[in-house]
């Protein structure tokens, strides 16, 4: 692995590096909020940082945030002619500097698709564009992949450090730094990290080789299987046991549908974008009272199609999944996406 | 919004149309003292208010709600209060336990010649929810306003 | 069946043949019937859907089970479908058939009499569950093989909340029941043990503990989609804008306010099944806010939901004295 | 093209003037109060806006007055949900927000010198008034031009002084029916796809354009290929739940395509390569 820069960043001066940037920039590491559940947080005095365990949700928050302004809108009468009233639209794009620290790879490859989908597109999102060029993101490679973990079958893998500027790979002690980018160079400049010795950059090598190589999904022409399958009982049967509700889009790192609200109060209000999930009834349901996808097997056929057929096809084969595996963690009835998409491989 | 004494506090009052909202008026008629943190929502019958109504309220800023009915057996629609006073006594026992404090919520029955009853349900009530002072919205930090 | 004190494996096995002889039988005239499979590792079963005989061989029961399958049947209205229950479940059925929801020609309930079912978050909080190998029950206890060696912890300190004070064990309601019936073993009294946790605190920590457990709710709606009696979940009034009751903001507010809704929707109608609680993603204690309601139902009308389908629910009717109400005097 | 900035921020626009076309639809006629972006609004016949009441929403609809008339924008708009229940309460001088022009347009350029065809639903008249207008706007470069217009009642019929325009015209056939009969009525009564099987249009050089309500479009469709209508002659256009406009949001997608940039039009042939979910 080319890299511009390698030093040695031991356990102990992580507390007080990520207290240091978090005075120049908001700082978003994984932290313990319950016995059960780890989040990106902002990093704040005392907060218990995780590294040795998959957060629970992704870090898609620091660039897309489950709420968000899009603009604030007042009325006003006008003074002159009562009858009339004017509006007075304001709303402002701002992304402060932002540190991604301890994002694994697979969550590092779902930022990825929001880099795609709402950077390089025909239309652009001012504000995750804005927030992507402002955040930093050191990544830490994964050292011990989980059993539901499949991102060699999507195009990652456990030691991938594309989109990250910063890569640490795990050693006794502390961590090996890779710089990937300028930005991961100029971090590599803080005190806490010192040279590495040559001892360490083998161990991280080693450790690097050492990956339980996970089982490879079939996903060959998956794209097309998967519309082959689109008329058939195959969606039916596969999400008969789905409850249909929001929690494998919310905590998937390459979810990216959201809704768009209007809520006032008074005689202004605000207009905002908030996650929305395509399993949710209400989220293809037109005021006709229509709904192109009434049951879930059409909305679970949707999901799987988007992220395995729709988006692959429209972004030069990128998959709208990134292997984490949250999906089949999160689900209150333990569907396996990977068991989904094997038995389409077979009927498909 | 002159306050009977200091700030007003937002004291949200369902009243149902037959007897407290008449209640209320005999009140007023009456030339009764009275603070004026009390905003009256007129509803059809005590039956009428959903639980939900209370917590709204409380979510979109007030600090006290009353609910006021009919006195059981004078319904205008014979059993409207009925209903209420269970699904009203369930809510004012769950409340508590979600971080709503027990006086900021009260129903209540007042007819409709009781302009002095409805007057002594509005003071004791206000000064109940001035005693918590202004509730703290969730997620507002962790300071607390009130006194309570 | 002897009543011999069978060793834990025995009677599961048992029960399973009883199941798996039951579902030959009936799945002619069925159009499936919704059990448990094993999902993606040792540690998680998932929800199965028996269409043919081939099928019966991927059922499993043990306490892994730990999925409410009464859910799926509001929305499979119309067809005649086959259902495996436990106790806990099987109030879910009384209740739906209570409130016409469901009607009991179409079904085919085959109830087992439970011994508990773990509580995964409690699991999760003391096993590194990323690489689950094996797991297996002996007398009273689960063992867990992971990478990092076997772990063996007594099952009752891993039992879902609602099964340490199981008063139902034995289905109320069945066609099949696939092993001895048998009455509560557990203490009743521990039924709110959990509410009374939170009473103890006052005011401002109450509000504190709700702030810090809900701040992490995604509002994904799993505690709504998994619950067996929220059968308008697609026109749920927490996302309608007319009634407009809450934003569709991410605040702790709007948060409490759908704990609050979903709990008043279900009062004097829920059964503590407890697959709110289960089924939320970000493992949030939430199971305690509708126990908290059961327990004032209970206190007030001597009223349990889901026990009796004549039953009327204690909201839906009234008294002209209530010995049990006194209203605030001024 | 929209606010290419942020392509979220609408343009406040005021209501110059509103057409009861039905008791259901209502036509409201925009001018952008910022002049410059008025004078400059470029846009394509059946290309859609996002119309916004702050505190309501969006919605979208077609810009149904012509790119050749550029003094106004004008929408039409049926009362169904919340939105348009608002704008149907607005009155001449209030304020709304306009994001667009958005999503593609009529391939007018390909139906140069063909016979065009036009069968409308209720609704459905707002697209193709955008286009019949521009082609008599441009009415050398087009063949014969029909419109085959219907409604479940008279008084359902939209843009009612244009219909006596166009009956008057020597240039274009205007046919007209309802779904049964009524007193004053004397034209045509029958629902739409069957006036069509019995007018039978032969489909050599013609180009068929079709909006309406679902069920109608679905028994247009048949119609039209029993009479011999190739998929690439048969135009519609497509409705969908939509939030963003722009492609980002997810939802209005039929397989890889997504109803508000790459359509809302659509040609038979184009539909028939997605998947099945209309």
């Amino acid at each position: 692995m080319v890299s511009l820069k390698v030093l040695f960043l031991a356990e102990e001066k992580i507390p007080v590096l990520l207290k240091r940037l978090s005075k120049t920039s908001q700082v978003f590491a994984p932290v313990q909020v319950s016995d059960t559940v780890v989040v990106f947080q902002e990093f704040s005095n005392g907060a218990q940082v995780v590294f040795d365990k998959q957060a629970s949700m992704p870090p898609k928050g620091v660039i897309f945030p489950q709420t968000e302004q899009f603009l604030s809108y007042t009325y006003a009468k006008d003074p002159e002619n009562l009858t009339r009233s004017t509006v007075q639209l304001d709303h402002q794009v701002e992304a402060k500097p932002t540190l991604l620290f301890g994002a694994r790879p697979c969550d590092v490859q779902g930022l990825a698709v929001f880099d795609a989908v709402f950077t390089q597109g025909q239309w652009q999102d001012p504000s995750v564009k804005a927030r992507t060029d402002a955040t930093t993101i050191v990544t830490l490679l994964c050292v011990k992949p989980e059993g539901t973990c499949f991102c060699t079958s999507v195009g990652g893998s456990p030691t991938a450090t594309e989109g990250a500027d910063l890569a640490l790979t795990p050693v006794s002690g502390g961590y090996v730094a890779e710089a990937i980018t300028e930005k991961g160079k100029t971090m590599l400049q803080d005190e806490a990290f010192t040279p590495a010795k040559d001892k360490q950059v083998k161990e991280a090598e080693r450790v690097r080789a050492a990956v339980k190589k996970q089982d490879t999904l079939p996903l060959k022409q998956i794209e097309q299987k998967l519309i082959k399958l689109f008329s058939t009982e195959f969606w039916e049967q596969m999400s008969a046991p789905c409850i249909s509700c929001g929690a494998c889009t919310y905590v998937c790192p390459a979810c990216y549908c959201f809704n768009i609200t209007d809520e006032p109060a008074g005689m202004g209000g605000e207009r905002i974008r908030t996650w929305d999930s395509c399993m949710f009834y209400q989220y293809t349901l037109e005021a006709s009272g229509h709904n192109p996808r009434p049951t879930k097997a059409e909305r679970y056929r949707n999901r799987i199609g988007h992220k395995f057929s729709y988006h692959p096809t429209n972004y030069k084969g990128q998959f709208g999944c990134s292997g984490c595996g949250r999906c089949i963690k999160a689900c209150p009835v333990s569907l396996d996406i990977r068991q989904v998409l094997r038995e389409a491989t077979t009927h498909g | 919004m002159s306050g009977m004494e200091g700030k007003e506090l937002r004291v949200v009052g369902f009243l149902c149309n037959w007897c407290s909202y008449g209640g209320a008026d005999t009140a007023g008629v009456s030339r009764f003292k009275q603070p004026t943190d009390l905003r009256i929502i007129r509803v059809p019958c005590s039956g009428r208010v959903d639980p939900l109504f209370v917590v709204k309220a409380f979510m979109e800023g007030a600090d006290g709600v009353l609910v006021s009915g009919c006195h059981p057996r004078d319904c205008h629609y014979a059993e409207g209060n009925f209903y209420a006073r269970r699904r009203l006594e369930v809510l004012k026992r769950f409340l508590p336990f979600m971080g709503i404090e027990p006086d900021r919520f009260a129903y209540t029955w007042v007819s409709a010649s009781e302009g002095a009853r409805w007057q002594k349900v509005v003071t004791d009530f206000t000064a109940q929810v001035h005693a918590l002072g202004p509730r703290r919205a969730f997620g507002e930090g962790a300071g607390s306003g009130g006194t309570g | 069946m002897d009543h011999v004190a069978r060793s834990v494996k025995e009677q599961a096995v048992a029960v399973l043949a009883n199941i798996k002889e039951a579902i030959t039988r009936e799945l002619e005239g069925l159009a499936f019937v919704i059990g448990w499979e094993e999902g993606y590792d040792p540690l998680h079963a998932a929800p199965f859907f028996v269409r043919s005989l081939a099928d019966i061989e991927r059922l499993i029961w043990n306490p892994l089970c730990v999925h409410n399958l009464t859910s799926y049947l509001p929305k499979l209205k119309g067809r005649k479908v086959g259902i495996i229950c436990k106790g806990c479940d099987s109030r879910s059925i009384v209740q739906l058939l209570q409130e016409g929801l469901i009607k009991r020609e179409e079904l085919v309930i085959i109830g087992i009499p439970c011994r508990g079912v773990v509580d995964m978050a409690r699991i999760k909080a003391r096993v590194d569950c990323s690489q689950i190998t094996d797991v297996s029950f002996t007398e009273k206890a689960i063992a867990i093989k992971t990478p990092d060696g076997r772990q063996e912890i007594p099952l009752d300190e891993v039992l879902a909340t609602k099964c340490l004070s199981c008063q139902y064990p034995t289905p109320l309601v069945y066609d099949h029941l696939a092993g001895a019936a048998f009455s509560a073993q557990r203490p009743a009294a521990a039924l709110y043990a959990e509410v009374e946790e939170i009473e103890k605190l006052d005011l401002k920590e109450r509000l504190a503990h709700w702030e810090k457990e809900l701040d992490r709710c995604i509002r994904c709606y799993a505690c709504r989609n998994a619950c067996p009696l929220c059968v308008c979940q697609d026109q749920c009034a927490a996302e309608s804008r007319n009634p407009h009751w809450f934003s569709q903001r991410t605040g702790v507010n709007e948060k409490v306010m759908w704990q609050i809704m979903h709990a008043l929707h279900l009062a004097g109608r829920c059964t503590d099944c407890g697959e709110c609680e289960r089924a939320c993603p970000m493992d949030i204690p939430i199971q305690r806010i509708r126990r908290k309601l059961n327990k004032e139902i209970k206190e007030l009308f001597e009223y349990e939901a889901g026990i009796n389908p004549e039953d009327t629910p204690p909201l839906y009717t009234f008294k002209v004295e209530e010995p049990t109400i006194k209203e605030k005097e001024w | 093209m929209a606010n290419a900035i942020n392509a979220f921020l609408p343009e406040i626009g005021t209501i110059i003037k509103v057409i009861d076309e039905t008791p259901t639809i209502k036509s409201l006629q925009v001018v952008l109060d910022d002049q410059g972006r008025m004078r400059s609004f470029r846009f394509e016949p059946g290309q859609v806006a996002q119309l916004s009441i702050f505190g309501a929403g969006e919605a979208t609809f077609v810009i149904n007055s012509p790119p050749t008339r550029v003094e106004y924008l004008q929408f039409s708009v049926m009362k169904a949900g919340e939105v348009t229940e608002r704008i149907h309460q607005c009155k001449e001088g209030d304020l709304v927000g306009v994001r667009g022009p958005l999503g593609n347009w009529f391939p007018y350029e390909d139906m140069k010198g063909k016979d065009i065809y036009f069968i409308g639903g209720g609704i459905g008249m707002a697209p193709l008034r955008t286009l019949l207008l521009f082609m008599l706007d441009n009415r050398k470069d087009y063949g014969a031009i029909t419109l085959l217009y219907g409604a479940r009642s008279p008084q359902d019929l939209c843009y009612q002084e244009e219909l006596k325009e166009w009956e008057a015209r020597d240039d274009m056939e205007l046919i007209l029916t309802v779904d049964r009969e009524f007193p004053a009525w004397d034209k045509r009564v029958g629902l739409v796809p069957n006036v069509l099987k019995e007018l039978a249009p032969s489909p050599k050089g013609k180009i068929a354009i079709t909006c309406g309500p679902p069920i109608m479009i679905r028994f247009t469709l048949q119609a039209l290929a029993e009479l011999g209508y190739k998929d690439e002659q048969v135009i519609t256009t497509l409705e969908r739940r939509m939030k963003c406009g722009i492609g980002l949001c997810g939802r209005c997608n039929i397989g890889t395509r997504y109803v508000c940039v790459d359509g809302p039009v659509f040609s038979l042939a184009q539909l028939k390569k997605l998947p099945p979910e209309l």
